[in-house]
């Protein structure tokens, strides 16, 4: 889960990373309130790279201007999302700029602290000089030494830096972060420091154990993934309307859950497996097969995790169903013993209640490998599915159904 | 691999539903299942399992115990493991997923100085067929033979042992090794592990075009490992966005990882790919004749 | 540096220990905007294991008796010691009391958790039945079960008082405490388990980091050393002035400093050394040479430590010299050589600035082992002071002296 | 001991007035300092003295570095034994006083997960009279010869050597263990140490009645030590308020130490204790000459 600058900044702060004075802004006049003196930078909170090639920063010298450029900056669309809020912020004045990171490395298991001395907008050219640290025990403030030492800074600057990191490392653990940057460090003639820009990351399974980064959390989904949201309230309408008994806390951790394993193509065959491996192979089967996957959702389904949420089962057909391009349906289910008598009569009241609306249009395939097929074959009879239990036969099968 | 069916086994976390299901399918399946731990129920039987507060207490009553299997809630697995670890136990497999990165971190940290195998989070465990099971593989897949399976995956692993099991091609040992980004155990010291292990003739490696440590793994297999190995990737037809985070973006950046070449780096070094699962037996069945 | 009753458990409260409603009372009329319910237990806030036993706890029923109760306990000293303020708490039915603590032990080097199924008013009782775990690596919730354990807790208790455990060490590491005791922790019929009381003492080699903390000390110190500021106030005006020169920040080190150190007794000879050890040998020769010690104070003075604060030298001499029962001042310093001039020249200054003073009633024996002696001897000739080299010598002469 | 005066040694903090005092005392005294550490100043000689920004450097400049004397800011000195050890330093010596315990907590757990002896903190550190000088021993106290000294104080330990010297008994170590409550190496550790040395033949051990380790120490001499000891314990006539604070009153109630009995201890197994420092060289020479 990314913060916001603005976001970010306010964690900064709290940890004594020196950031600039600054002010949120909701509307364009809030300008007219600004406590900050001229000149300025707006800048547009969106979770993208190229913010600022895109229009997304403006400098402006007084409250007219000020005004008119966040207007601009309120509708300019970065990569399809709109801000939601503007961050407007003192200008600096920086002689050096520095990039500065920590995050984990999953081969070696440990987090890395890195930096470069050519930090700045572009992230790309900052990538090609940057160093690393491996911090292979816990952390003290000698790792981060050795790493201003490695990008060939000197005299104070090792310490001001290496404090900076620190500072940055205890945010890191403390918040359980996937990633911190700050990218500029600012350093003014004098020798100051100043996170000019920053980006946290936050791991999304520590998130229940961080109730204030869990409300930010809440917040940016709303706003990020409007459209998303969107998508799914209109499939609420045309369909099963189960997400309107999802309260808004589930359909976030739904939704950004998806947001990973959901990926939609232009193929005509759904695929749904549980198990982000499976789902791969069966992806790979499919296209070697020659045929075209509309989409690919991977769920959890296992003998013992509890098919808790029969809501969360529905939601997904429902994704994978929802499209007009989708012809058939494959279901690739292995591994459950237990819990197979309960996705059986999932399968069954799905495709018994919507066989109206999708009989003509959708053929499934359900492959289950481990669980009763003999009793789901059973149950399924006369409705628009095949039973299956060899995967081979399964992929064939729906290959064909779709041509 | 320093177990055997007679190792003695405890459950962290005994007395939850889900817990209690996964003791006793491997206590069913043969596992020397001796004590379930669960802090305030201590004393009592559990499904014919004795209960224990603690750890100690368990190895107190049963002599030292060789492996832990961790089923608690994720944010409680960092000191189920740890607690373990102060027991003395060598080897941990966590079943939960969830457990936060950094909880991770700190347990290996721990593990590597006290030399302690963890197998997950997020895994499947270890299973060697008629002998005992650490884990969820449903045993049904499985057949004992000369076959060890080493995987990042759960339910592809399964998909991988029954293509096997069909094919008259029993297992020595599998793995899941755990499917979340930080696991405790990786390909190379499964490599190194089967290739020391007497009932293991080839290893099978299935890997994810998503994950990172495979093409680690195939250099290390050219240089160190003298058992043949079928390596399979799913997801290399597949159109996924491999740095979906920017986390993981800035990591491939700075240490230069290239997750394409994943396939290539196998090839390299003359390790045969298989396509598909069902590829799987004939490749193995040629590298076993050669 | 220990804090009172109401610190402790500001503290606890933050850290997510369940603490009481509480209020904080300064004046026995506040108690007329009480906003607990009453019946209310009214606990002076000192820092005294017998508070109870001195009449320092009261229940009260009413506003009428609160005041009257908080009039008597602000009159009440407790081993010599008025409280400055008063806690107003929520009265609690415990069903059965806990004593937990954490302290860090000299020998193994590791904290302690310690745990008594027999806490309540008498540490003394708790301590017999108590049981300790060494928290041999990093903290893990698992070392309070292990206690939990031993001291024969069962069922949800094992984790509820666990989890207290853990909050208690979490402030332990965080705040550098010395100690962190819950005595008694309360637990309903229900099993909810309450801080009645608590002690917190603050590691004072760590205050400099935590400045919250810091300002407390300063706090309970202008309360709680009250006599011994004015006792010092008494010298300034009678001799040196020099303690008027020092900031209520650096007096309080300075005092707390001498609270460890200096020892006051019956007999006339005062001593100053530099060292510890040093101190207790030459107390020991003095009393096995039949002399009486009046009191001895151990002083910072070495090679490499600066002398940098010429203050502190004199209020050190001051404070030896002060009492009217002070014939013989025996000044014990060994390894000073870089230094020694230094010393010398505040000797001289201050018996010379003084002798009008002091020439009658206070003969000096200066001791001084690898400084520059026959330098001292040239400086402070005619100075009431015997400098001489070796220690047996010395205290013979200071002894004789001294009858 | 693993010291001679070829051992390489460097000092970290060592641009700060005082450090600079101490290292350039300890090589006027033969001692090797090859390095001083100084964050930002690397690159520079200082009073001779080649300074880097980072341990590593001078590792990488010196090769194995054998001690470190730290000179640094209370609050510093836990991050830079860490990055000592980190560098493969085996002993590190403290000068600096008020360490926060809980620093030295830390360190200690990794110092023994590392085998690494400290010394200290608030310690006069190592000296081997003629030989090498690690800390801050006033040189003109000692002179070569048997005996070893091993201290909590000081001055105090200044005193003794001086009487030793002036009695002509010689010293082969003389080491300050630090005289905060929480130091890394204990009197039993250096009663190995100088047990297992060649050039000592005897033990002078200065303790406090304030300490809480005598006891302990008198215990392990009777059991393990086989030269003799002579024991001084300063306080025991001084009217000492032992309990002064009431964290130590709960850790003498809980663990049961009595420090009233410290020269009891010494007596019952027959260590002879020196009523005071001029009483130790007679007592040395009549140990001697057993």
């Amino acid at each position: 889960m990314d913060l916001l600058e603005y976001q970010a900044k306010a964690l900064f702060s709290e940890m004594g990373i020196p950031v600039l004075p600054s002010q949120k802004i909701d509307y364009p006049k809030d300008l007219k309130r600004l406590k900050i003196p001229y000149p300025i930078v707006l800048k547009s909170q969106v979770h993208t790279e190229e913010r600022n090639s895109l229009g997304g920063i403006k400098f402006v010298e007084n409250t007219i201007d000020a005004v008119a450029a966040a207007q601009t900056i309120f509708n300019l669309p970065i990569k399809d999302k709109y801000p939601v809020v503007l961050l407007a912020e003192a200008k600096y004045n920086a002689d050096q700029e520095l990039y500065l990171a920590v995050v984990l490395d999953p081969i070696v298991r440990r987090p890395l602290i890195i930096a470069s001395k050519q930090g700045g907008i572009d992230t790309k050219t900052a990538m090609k000089s940057m160093q690393k640290v491996v911090v292979d025990q816990e952390f003290s403030p000698f790792y981060a030494r050795r790493l201003m030492v490695k990008i060939g800074l000197e005299g104070k600057l090792i310490e001001s830096v290496s404090y900076i990191v620190e500072k940055m490392y205890q945010l890191f653990l403390e918040k359980d972060l996937d990633l911190i940057e700050i990218n500029p460090l600012g350093i003014s003639p004098k020798g100051e420091v100043m996170a000019l820009d920053g980006k946290v990351s936050v791991n999304n399974y520590a998130l229940g154990r961080h109730p204030d980064l869990g409300s930010i959390a809440g917040k940016n989904i709303s706003n990020n993934y409007a459209i998303k949201q969107k998508e799914l309230k209109e499939i609420d309408h045309s369909s099963l309307s189960v997400m309107s008994n999802i309260n808004v806390a589930s359909s976030e951790t739904l939704i950004s859950d998806y947001r990973l394993k959901f990926t939609e193509l232009q193929g005509n065959i759904g695929i749904l497996c549980n198990g982000e491996g499976l789902t791969m192979a069966t992806v790979d089967m499919v296209i070697q097969a020659q045929g075209k996957p509309a989409n690919f959702l991977n769920i959890k389904l296992g003998d013992y995790l509890e098919l808790k949420d029969r809501y969360q089962m529905f939601a997904a057909l429902d994704l994978i169903t929802q499209k007009e391009n989708v012809k058939v349906v494959l279901i690739n289910v292995i591994g459950i013993v237990e819990t197979s008598d309960e996705l059986i009569t999932i399968v069954y009241e799905y495709l018994n209640k919507f066989k109206s609306i999708y009989q003509a249009r959708i053929r499934f395939v359900f492959r289950l490998l481990g669980g009763k097929i003999s009793k789901a074959r059973e149950r399924l009879l006369g409705l628009p599915v095949e039973v299956i239990e060899n995967l081979e036969d399964a992929v064939s099968k729906a290959v064909s159904l779709s041509e | 691999m320093d177990l055997t069916r007679y190792s003695k086994v405890i459950v962290q976390g005994i007395t939850e539903k889900i817990s209690t299901q996964i003791a006793l399918a491997m206590k069913s399946f043969g596992t020397n299942v001796v004590a379930g731990i669960s802090p305030g129920e201590g004393g009592k039987q559990w499904h014919g399992i004795p209960v224990f507060s603690l750890v100690e207490q368990a190895v107190a009553k049963v002599g030292v115990i060789d492996v832990s299997v961790i089923v608690m809630p994720a944010y409680q697995v960092l000191d189920a493991a740890l607690e373990a670890i102060a027991s003395g136990l060598k080897q941990i497999v966590i079943i939960t997923e969830g457990v936060p990165p950094l909880d991770m971190v700190k347990l290996l940290r721990k593990a590597e100085a006290t030399e302690t195998l963890i197998v997950g989070p997020n895994c499947a465990g270890i299973i060697v067929p008629d002998q005992f099971l650490l884990g969820t593989h449903p045993t049904r897949f499985y057949t004992p033979g000369p076959i060890g399976i080493i995987s990042r995956s759960n339910t592809l692993t399964y998909e991988v042992a029954w293509e096997l099991t069909k094919s008259r091609l029993g297992q020595s040992v599998s793995v899941s090794l755990g499917c979340d980004p930080i696991v405790g155990s990786s390909f190379i010291q499964w490599l190194q592990i089967l290739d020391e292990d007497d009932d293991t003739e080839l290893i099978v490696l299935v890997g994810e075009v998503g994950g990172v440590s495979e093409e680690v793994a195939a250099s290390y297999i050219s240089e160190t490992i003298d058992k043949p190995v079928i390596a399979y990737i799913a997801g290399t037809y597949a159109p996924i966005n491999k740095n979906y985070s920017y986390a993981s973006y800035v990591i491939n950046a700075i240490v230069g990882r290239k997750t394409e070449s994943k396939i290539a780096a196998f090839e390299e070094v003359n390790i045969p790919v298989a396509k598909r699962p069902s590829d799987i037996p004939s490749l193995v069945r040629n590298s076993l004749e050669k």
